[in-house]
């Protein structure tokens, strides 16, 4: 087997793995910084585990809709994954524009979340789907503004390529990169429903936006919604750290630190935002989105024109 | 001799017969006899197997070969319809017009042949006058005070019209003062010959009196109301009639002094006087379609929009010339199962007003399909022959030197299409709040027949474009000196 | 000669735009009818053929006697009042004809430097039909507005012996024939308007509108 | 004539349209239903050996059973263009013919005549093949209208409806100024090049003029047709009022002849000018996001989807913006990139849509209405057709592993190719198109989630007595269904075959970035999700069995009569996103708030009226019949006036005749 295969393979079941522990260490991280001591940091594990061996309960007026949603969506989630570039390393499925097909099969996996949750007949779901709805499709200009904005610099439609396209040696180009990072960091908070968009702690549905759409959700389907959630955050998670590899070294260690170093700085961001802010209001959610888009926009046209 | 007795004496004979032989039948099959011998002979004339040869004043060119062929097919069906149309008349007081009816449409035949075959100016007016006179008894055919109306308004406004046209044939013989036509008779042919040397003001002159004139009988705008209102009042078949043929016939004496002038400096002006009235009648049609409420009136006034879209094409010459020429032919016979299926609909429904006549494709549909498909075949949709009339007269105009008015024609084209649609469609679906317990089943009548054959002679014409037809307007386009 | 006949006819025109009566109007017809008979026998004075003089005759016949017989008795029977309703006042009418006659005089006088025409014949003859057609266009009465289209006639028969055309005495007598029938069939049609009308004026024919 | 019974495959294909014509002879059957049956019968046979006839020509097969390439004195010419639109034309016209069977039913249960109807969609049929291969311009424009023409005819079955002759009147009036524009295009061409064939339109650059003109009046006309944004207003008029089969027809298939004339005009005039790339990708990215957005504010689940072709036309435009601008700098890796995505999109928008259509109108039989907001709970009902629904809006959103997202995927990629190409300001503005089209797709995700969940998932709104289906609907639907997933999951022939295409008719320098693209890479992966989710299927089954599962009833705080009435509805759905844009939507709500002590029933109703409807087109046509009403000139009752005329209208002319010089 060819050497590319077994690294895409291993970075594949690296993001897999530890995806659940990035969450816990977010939450770990934001229950100091409120002062409690907070759950372990393998918490995640646990709850999978613990997800994994309950009964499933479907409600009474779903389809096949709501049984099978849980499964695309994992699946859906780990092919995104699988193009993600861990390190170096050539990702497993790696093509001449691969990022609209990691734009899109998320979309897949959101297509029929949504429908699994307006599946239940229960206007919770309903009103949940509404704005996950709404709020993805705003979220998704932001993704195509800023990785194709560096694609188009560079020229490359695979995100493998464009990532090694950067090279954080112009004072300009690093900016842009780092204005990148702030959007794609704003993406992640919403498609992950972290804060300001969602709360994901919330006890009153009707302010959650993710959570209610799982509502109806337990035993096997909630473990897979639950993992491809916790898998989606460290997706975003990495295709942020990817930003700031020097990819000209092509060093085990340096990758491993800048790796550990900006994943709990993001860790860090993400607790720190859901420990001093609040959520948004949901009408007010679009314009964040926006601004996140107007980011996009301006920080290309600037770097363009300075070019 | 004989073909002059077929065209002009026979009819004329009929006419003096009929009004004394009262049986209905008779006259039907004496005057159905009469048209059938006179499509023959124009069809035989014109398709070249009969060298006619006609006394003074009389004569037969390309044109009026033409045109006689197309008097004569509109004539012969409008008869064939004729006596089940009597049988049944809309109007219980028609009756007294009934006994005149034969005696006038033999009349009117004689005399349209006479202005079609006529080579002179003199021989033309008093023809076309006497025309005018045997319909205006026909349209006061159902003896009521809107048929009376329309009766005296078009003969009337035609009379004052046509007198106007006498002074354009005068101020033509002024034009020819100081010529070697001088004291000659009005012969069209002398004067297309030695049309280089007529005095250019007079024939301006002319050319005005004798187009405005006969705008009251063509239905030129702003001159069309007599003829529209006149249209809309007759009954079918002879609403049939005028459309069909009795405009071409006014406007072949428009034509024939085009003739004179085409060869003359004074050309583009007649042009420009033959645009601005076609744009005119287009322009009144687009205007009526928005508010009409009546469905005869509104095939008037598509007869008025027809008419000017064939003044426009012989205004605007070249290919669009020839266009208007088979555009001349193509219409008088949609004119014909449009009126003839229009007067079925009237038949039933007792009414001209749009809002009366509710879902007749259920209750009638045979009339309701024909009515339809005549309505698309004058609206120019293929494979009826106007789509291929109007093709020509369209191109002819792009590559003519007013090619911006092909825009505005479009324009206008467009909204009378648009309104004559939603009229008509509102007719053919629209429910009305009272059924009629179980509408009788619409029988086969020979109008129905008759539509058929018209619309397929119209597609036939169209699709196999006899040689002989494009051969005779290539001909007529030779005698006007258009270079196609 | 002919310039005196066409003065008569153009005071015939004075009178008629001035009189209210519709007796005047019949008397207007007649004596034009003379004026025309005349001015068509007047050549004849030199020259005479028997050939010739049936145009003259028949117009004598027609535009003297039959015409205006017809149209007499058509007032009589239908009852029509002898006073004719005009739609503006006689001083705006006159003026109006006076305008138009003075205008055309000089255009014919403009014309007749440039083209060689009797400018008193032919002014006059158009003016006529100018005349006739403003009483049609502001006269009411139905039977008025036929007298207006009998007046245009004689002024287009006037300005035809002004322009020396030479019809066919065949299409001649067929041009007389066609006036004649118009204002026979004028009048079998007043005599229906009479009778499903309420009156025969032309503001009772409204009703054909879109 | 000469040679042609030389060929079998010029044999075959007249024998073709012979038995399409054949057909028509059937519907004079006295009997409705016997009518229906044979005719509609004989038809299929014509239809299906055409598309077999068509498979065997050179573009595809290469059977000598193909015919050849000009037929009739070349008035019918088979290039790869016009065979690919007949494949096209072919394949979608054999399942929708399929549900006739079974739609035509119903109105012969309610004695509605239908065998105008039958008459008319044969004749509809034939002429919409005759378009795409007709090579003389008074033939084509012949076709043309009668497709149109019989296309109204169908229409209007249901005539007695209001909104029906309404809709239809639309459409009506919309072909006839079509065929206006034509006429002046095809009289351009034909002075350009003194030819009526249009085989023998061969423009270039230096014509200057003529050119732009050309160009825009095929766009503006063909565009009517097709559907781009300004002049897409007849098409949620037309689409919902039609019968369905005919809605599926015209929306899968007739505005796609005028996606085959702007292309065919291209192969006249080409390398086109630059700006005619970015005014066909500037109207068609319009067209794609207002096109989907209107969609989403609907509640009529016909219109929502006629606004969804004017969105898939959008696209198919987008693509061939993009081959325009590759065909201006001489790429030819562009054109292949953008034509070939438009030809693919142009494919597979029939194949969903037609699919989406039959769907709808299978459920708004059963259902008697066509608002969505009344449906619900349909998959417990009819599971299939509410599969074979989800498998169409999941093609249509352009999500993978479906076949809309193949398309979307080559035209995307032609965005980068271009942007990869031409430097300079290119990226930037390719970005921003790039971003537009995954805006596109995310209102497409919004709209089609929206859709399947009001009308199939919840609990019904409304009773269903008694959902009927026959064979013929899951016949027709699974037909398109299997299209749908084989496109999707093995694009690689396809691909080949748009290639050929580009490559044989569009005489452009050969390029194989299409071909090239990892078409088998993304065959690998759609099929691994596959396995992906068979394989939890398996561990799904498994847990089951060791861990047990149950039904139970949903939350609700707790609430225990839960009612269908308290699901979330599609106009809450949409709320959010509408609100937005509501201004170019004219996206209105109304709330019936009550401030009484005792609340009493509430009310929220939203509707979209259509902009270009409401605000351009009706507003001037009022304008225009106000302005006309008040022209009174020709109103005159009163004969006097009509004298007048004579006397003015003559003073006018004679001041003319003195003023000329």
């Amino acid at each position: 087997m060819d050497i590319e295969i077994i690294q895409g393979i291993i970075s594949l079941l690296l993001l897999i793995l530890l995806a659940p522990l990035f969450s816990g260490v977010v939450n770990k991280l934001k229950a100091k910084m409120t002062g409690r001591i907070g759950a372990p940091v393998l918490q995640p594990y646990y709850e999978l585990k613990r997800l994994f061996r309950k009964e499933t309960i479907n409600a009474s007026n779903s389809s096949f809709i709501s049984r099978f949603s849980p499964i695309l969506n994992f699946v859906a989630v780990i092919i995104a994954a699988a193009m993600l570039p861990v390190g170096f390393w050539k990702p497993l499925i790696s093509f001449n524009g691969d990022i609209i097909l990691f734009a899109y099969i998320l979309g897949l996996a959101r297509f029929f979340q949504i429908l699994a949750a307006m599946d239940i007949g229960s206007s919770f779901e309903g009103m949940g789907a509404a704005r996950e709805v709404t709020f993805a499709l705003f979220a998704e200009p932001i993704f195509f503004f800023t990785i194709g904005s560096i694609a188009f610099v560079s020229g490359a439609a695979s995100l493998y390529e464009i990532y090694h396209s950067i090279h954080l040696d112009n004072i300009s180009y690093m900016v842009f990169v780092v204005i990148c990072s702030i959007s794609i960091f704003m993406l992640a908070v919403t498609e992950c429903s972290r804060m300001p968009v969602d709360d994901p702690n919330t006890h009153l549905e009707l302010t959650m936006i993710h959570e209610v759409m799982i509502l109806d959700n337990s035993g096997f389907d909630l473990f897979l919604y639950q993992y491809s959630g916790y898998i989606k955050l460290f997706i975003y998670t990495v295709l942020e750290i990817s930003f700031f590899n020097p990819f000209g070294k092509e060093s085990y260690l340096v990758y491993a630190g800048i790796f550990i170093v900006i994943a709990f700085a993001l860790a860090f961001l993400l607790g720190m935002a859901e420990t001093i802010t609040s959520r948004y209001r949901m009408k007010n959610i679009p314009q964040y989105l926006l601004f996140a888009t107007a980011i996009g926009i301006l920080n290309l046209l600037i770097f363009t024109f300075t070019q | 001799m004989i073909e002059f007795l077929v065209f002009i004496g026979l009819p004329l004979l009929l006419a003096v017969f009929c009004y004394f032989m009262q049986d209905m039948i008779v006259q039907f099959g004496l005057t159905l006899l009469a048209a059938f011998s006179h499509i023959c002979l124009s069809a035989l004339v014109f398709f070249g197997f009969y060298e006619a040869n006609l006394p003074v004043f009389f004569g037969l060119d390309a044109l009026s070969k033409l045109f006689l062929l197309i008097l004569s097919n509109v004539y012969f069906w409008v008869t064939l319809v004729s006596y089940s149309y009597l049988k049944k008349p809309v109007m219980p007081k028609a009756e007294e017009g009934k006994k005149f009816y034969f005696m006038l449409l033999n009349f009117y035949l004689a005399s349209n042949s006479a202005a079609i075959l006529s080579s002179h100016f003199g021989m033309y007016w008093v023809a076309a006058e006497a025309t005018t006179l045997s319909v205006a008894p026909l349209i006061y055919f159902y003896r009521n005070e809107e048929a009376l109306e329309a009766m005296w308004k078009y003969l009337f406004l035609v009379s004052v019209g046509i007198a106007f046209a006498f002074i354009g044939i005068l101020l033509l013989t002024l034009s020819a003062e100081g010529t070697p036509l001088e004291g000659r008779q009005l012969f069209f042919a002398d004067f297309v010959k030695n049309a280089g040397v007529l005095n250019p003001i007079w024939l301006k002159a002319s050319f005005i009196f004798i187009f405005v004139g006969l705008s009251t009988k063509i239905g030129i705008a702003p001159m069309h109301s007599g003829d529209v209102d006149a249209t809309s009042n007759a009954p079918a078949p002879i609403a049939a009639l005028m459309s069909g043929s009795l405009r071409i016939t006014a406007l072949l004496g428009v034509m024939r002094i085009l003739q004179i002038i085409s060869g003359t400096s004074c050309y583009e002006f007649a042009r420009v006087i033959l645009i601005t009235g076609a744009l005119l009648s287009i322009f009144a049609a687009f205007v009526s379609m928005f508010r009409i409420n009546n469905y005869k009136r509104m095939l008037a006034y598509s007869s008025v929009e027809h008419l000017g879209i064939i003044t426009l094409g012989l205004g605007v010459g070249g290919l669009a010339f020839a266009g208007a020429l088979f555009h001349a032919v193509y219409n008088s016979i949609a004119k014909v199962v449009l009126f003839l299926t229009a007067g079925n609909i009237h038949r039933r429904y007792k009414s001209r007003q749009v809002d009366h006549v509710k879902s007749a494709l259920t209750s009638m549909p045979k009339t309701s399909w024909l009515f339809m498909l005549a309505f698309l075949a004058i609206s120019g949709i293929p494979p009826f022959g106007i789509f291929f009339s109007e093709l020509k007269i369209f191109e002819g105009m792009l590559f003519s030197d007013v090619p911006a008015l092909l825009v505005l024609l479009m324009f206008f084209l467009l909204f009378i299409f648009i309104n004559m649609g939603r009229i008509i469609f509102s007719m053919l679906y629209k429910k009305g709040s009272d059924e009629p317990a179980l509408p009788e089943p619409e029988r086969w009548e020979s109008n129905h027949a008759v539509a058929i054959i018209l619309l397929i002679i119209l597609t036939a014409i169209a699709v196999f474009s006899p040689d002989v037809l494009y051969q005779n307007i290539i001909d007529i386009t030779k005698d006007f000196g258009i270079r196609l | 000669m002919e310039n005196v006949l066409s003065i008569l006819f153009c005071l015939s025109l004075f009178y008629v735009s001035l009189t209210l009566r519709v007796k005047g109007y019949i008397a207007v017809l007649r004596s034009q009818g003379i004026i025309l008979a005349i001015l068509l026998l007047y050549p004849f004075i030199y020259d005479f053929s028997v050939y010739g003089v049936i145009i003259p005759l028949t117009i004598l016949i027609i535009k003297v006697f039959f015409i205006p017989r017809y149209i007499n008795k058509i007032i009589l029977d239908l009852d029509i009042k002898r006073q004719v309703e005009p739609t503006i006042q006689q001083m705006t009418f006159l003026p109006l004809v006076i305008a138009s006659m003075i205008l055309i005089f000089l255009a014919t006088h403009i014309i007749s430097l440039i083209t060689k025409i009797d400018v008193i014949p032919f002014a006059s003859g158009f003016s006529a039909i100018v005349v006739g057609i403003y009483i049609m266009i502001f006269r009411k009465k139905l039977i008025v507005h036929v007298v207006g289209f009998l007046i245009m006639e004689n002024g287009i028969f006037l300005f035809g012996t002004a322009v020396a055309s030479e019809l066919p005495m065949m299409i001649e007598l067929g041009v007389l024939l066609d006036v004649f029938v118009v204002v026979f069939l004028m009048g079998i049609a007043l005599n229906k308007i009479r009778s499903s009308f309420e009156g025969i004026e032309v503001t009772q024919l409204g009703r054909l509108k879109d | 004539m000469n040679g042609f019974f030389s060929n079998t495959g010029n044999i075959l294909f007249a024998a073709v349209f012979a038995i399409q014509f054949l057909a028509i002879v059937f519907t004079g059957l006295k009997n409705d239903r016997r009518a229906l049956y044979y005719s509609n019968f004989v038809l299929l046979i014509g239809l299906v050996s055409g598309l077999f006839v068509t498979l065997s020509s050179k573009l595809f097969f290469a059977l000598p059973t193909g015919p050849q390439n000009s037929l009739l004195n070349n008035w019918i010419r088979l290039d790869g263009l016009s065979f690919y639109f007949l494949f096209v034309i072919q394949l979608a016209a054999i399942p929708t013919t399929l549900y006739n069977f079974s739609y035509l039913r119903h109105y012969m249960e309610k004695k509605i005549g239908i065998k105008n109807f039958i008459l008319f969609y044969i004749l509809t049929i034939i002429s919409t093949q005759v378009i795409v291969i007709a090579n003389q311009a008074v033939f084509f424009l012949v076709c043309w209208e009668v497709m149109s023409i019989s296309a109204y005819f169908c229409m209007i079955l249901e005539k007695e409806k209001e909104e029906v002759q309404k809709g239809s009147f639309y459409y009506f009036a919309a072909s006839h100024v079509v065929v206006f524009i034509l006429y002046i295009f095809f009289f351009l061409l034909h002075h350009q090049t003194g030819s009526w064939f249009l085989s023998d339109y061969h423009l270039s650059f230096e014509d200057g003029a003529v050119i732009s003109t050309i160009f825009i009046l095929s766009f503006i006309g063909f565009g009517i047709k097709a559907g781009f944004m300004p002049f897409h207003f007849w098409l949620p008029q037309a689409h919902p009022v039609a019968p369905t089969v005919m809605s599926a027809f015209l929306s899968g298939v007739i505005i796609k002849t005028g996606i085959y004339g702007i292309i065919r005009t291209f192969l006249f005039i080409k390398p086109v000018p630059e700006w005619s790339g970015w005014l066909v990708l500037i109207v068609s990215m319009i067209s794609a996001v207002f096109g989907v957005w209107y969609a989403l504010a609907q509640h009529d689940i016909k219109k929502l989807l006629a606004y969804h072709s004017v969105e898939n036309i959008g696209i198919i435009g987008i693509g061939i913006g993009i081959g325009f601008i590759g065909s201006a700098n001489n790429l030819p890796a562009v054109e292949f990139l953008g034509f070939g995505g438009a030809l693919l999109h142009t494919l597979n928008h029939a194949i969903f849509k037609s699919l989406l259509f039959i769907g709808s109108g299978i459920v708004c039989q059963n259902l008697d209405t066509r608002n969505i907001e009344l449906m619900g709970g349909l998959v417990h009902r009819a599971g299939y057709i509410a599969l074979f629904f989800l498998i169409g809006s999941v093609a249509i959103s352009g999500i993978p592993p479906l076949n809309g997202f193949i398309s979307e995927f080559v035209i995307f990629t032609g965005f980068f190719s271009i942007a990869g190409e031409l430097k300079n300001y290119y990226p930037i503005l390719m970005l921003i198109m790039v971003v537009g089209l995954a805006f596109v797709g995310g209102l497409a995700v919004a709209c089609f989630t929206k859709v399947n969940a009001i009308i199939f998932l919840g609990s019904e709104r409304k009773e269903v007595k008694h959902f009927h289906t026959t064979i013929y609907d899951y016949l027709s639907l699974g037909i398109f269904a299997a299209l749908c997933i084989a496109i999707g999951f093995y694009p690689a022939p396809f691909v080949e075959i748009v290639q050929r295409v580009i490559a044989a008719s569009f005489n452009i320098q050969p390029s194989s970035t299409l071909i090239n693209m990892d078409w088998f890479y993304l065959s690998a992966i759609f099929g691994s999700i596959v396995l992906g989710i068979a394989a939890l299927l398996l561990v799904k089954l498994w847990h089951h069995k060791k861990y047990g599962s149950r039904v139970s009833g949903a939350w609700a705080c707790g609430y225990e009569n839960l009612s269908p009435r308290m699901q979330y509805t599609a106009s809450s759905f949409a709320d959010e996103i509408n609100t937005i844009s509501g201004s170019i939507l004219l996206y209105n709500k109304e709330i019936d708030k009550s401030e009484k002590p005792f609340p009493t029933p509430l009310k929220f109703e939203s509707h979209s009226r259509d902009f270009v409807d409401r605000k351009l087109a009706m507003p001037a046509y009022g304008f225009l019949k106000s302005f006309i009403s008040k022209i009174g000139i020709f109103n005159q009752t009163d004969i006097r006036y009509y004298i007048a005329f004579i006397l003015i209208i003559i003073t006018i002319y004679s001041l003319i005749a003195f003023l000329w010089t």
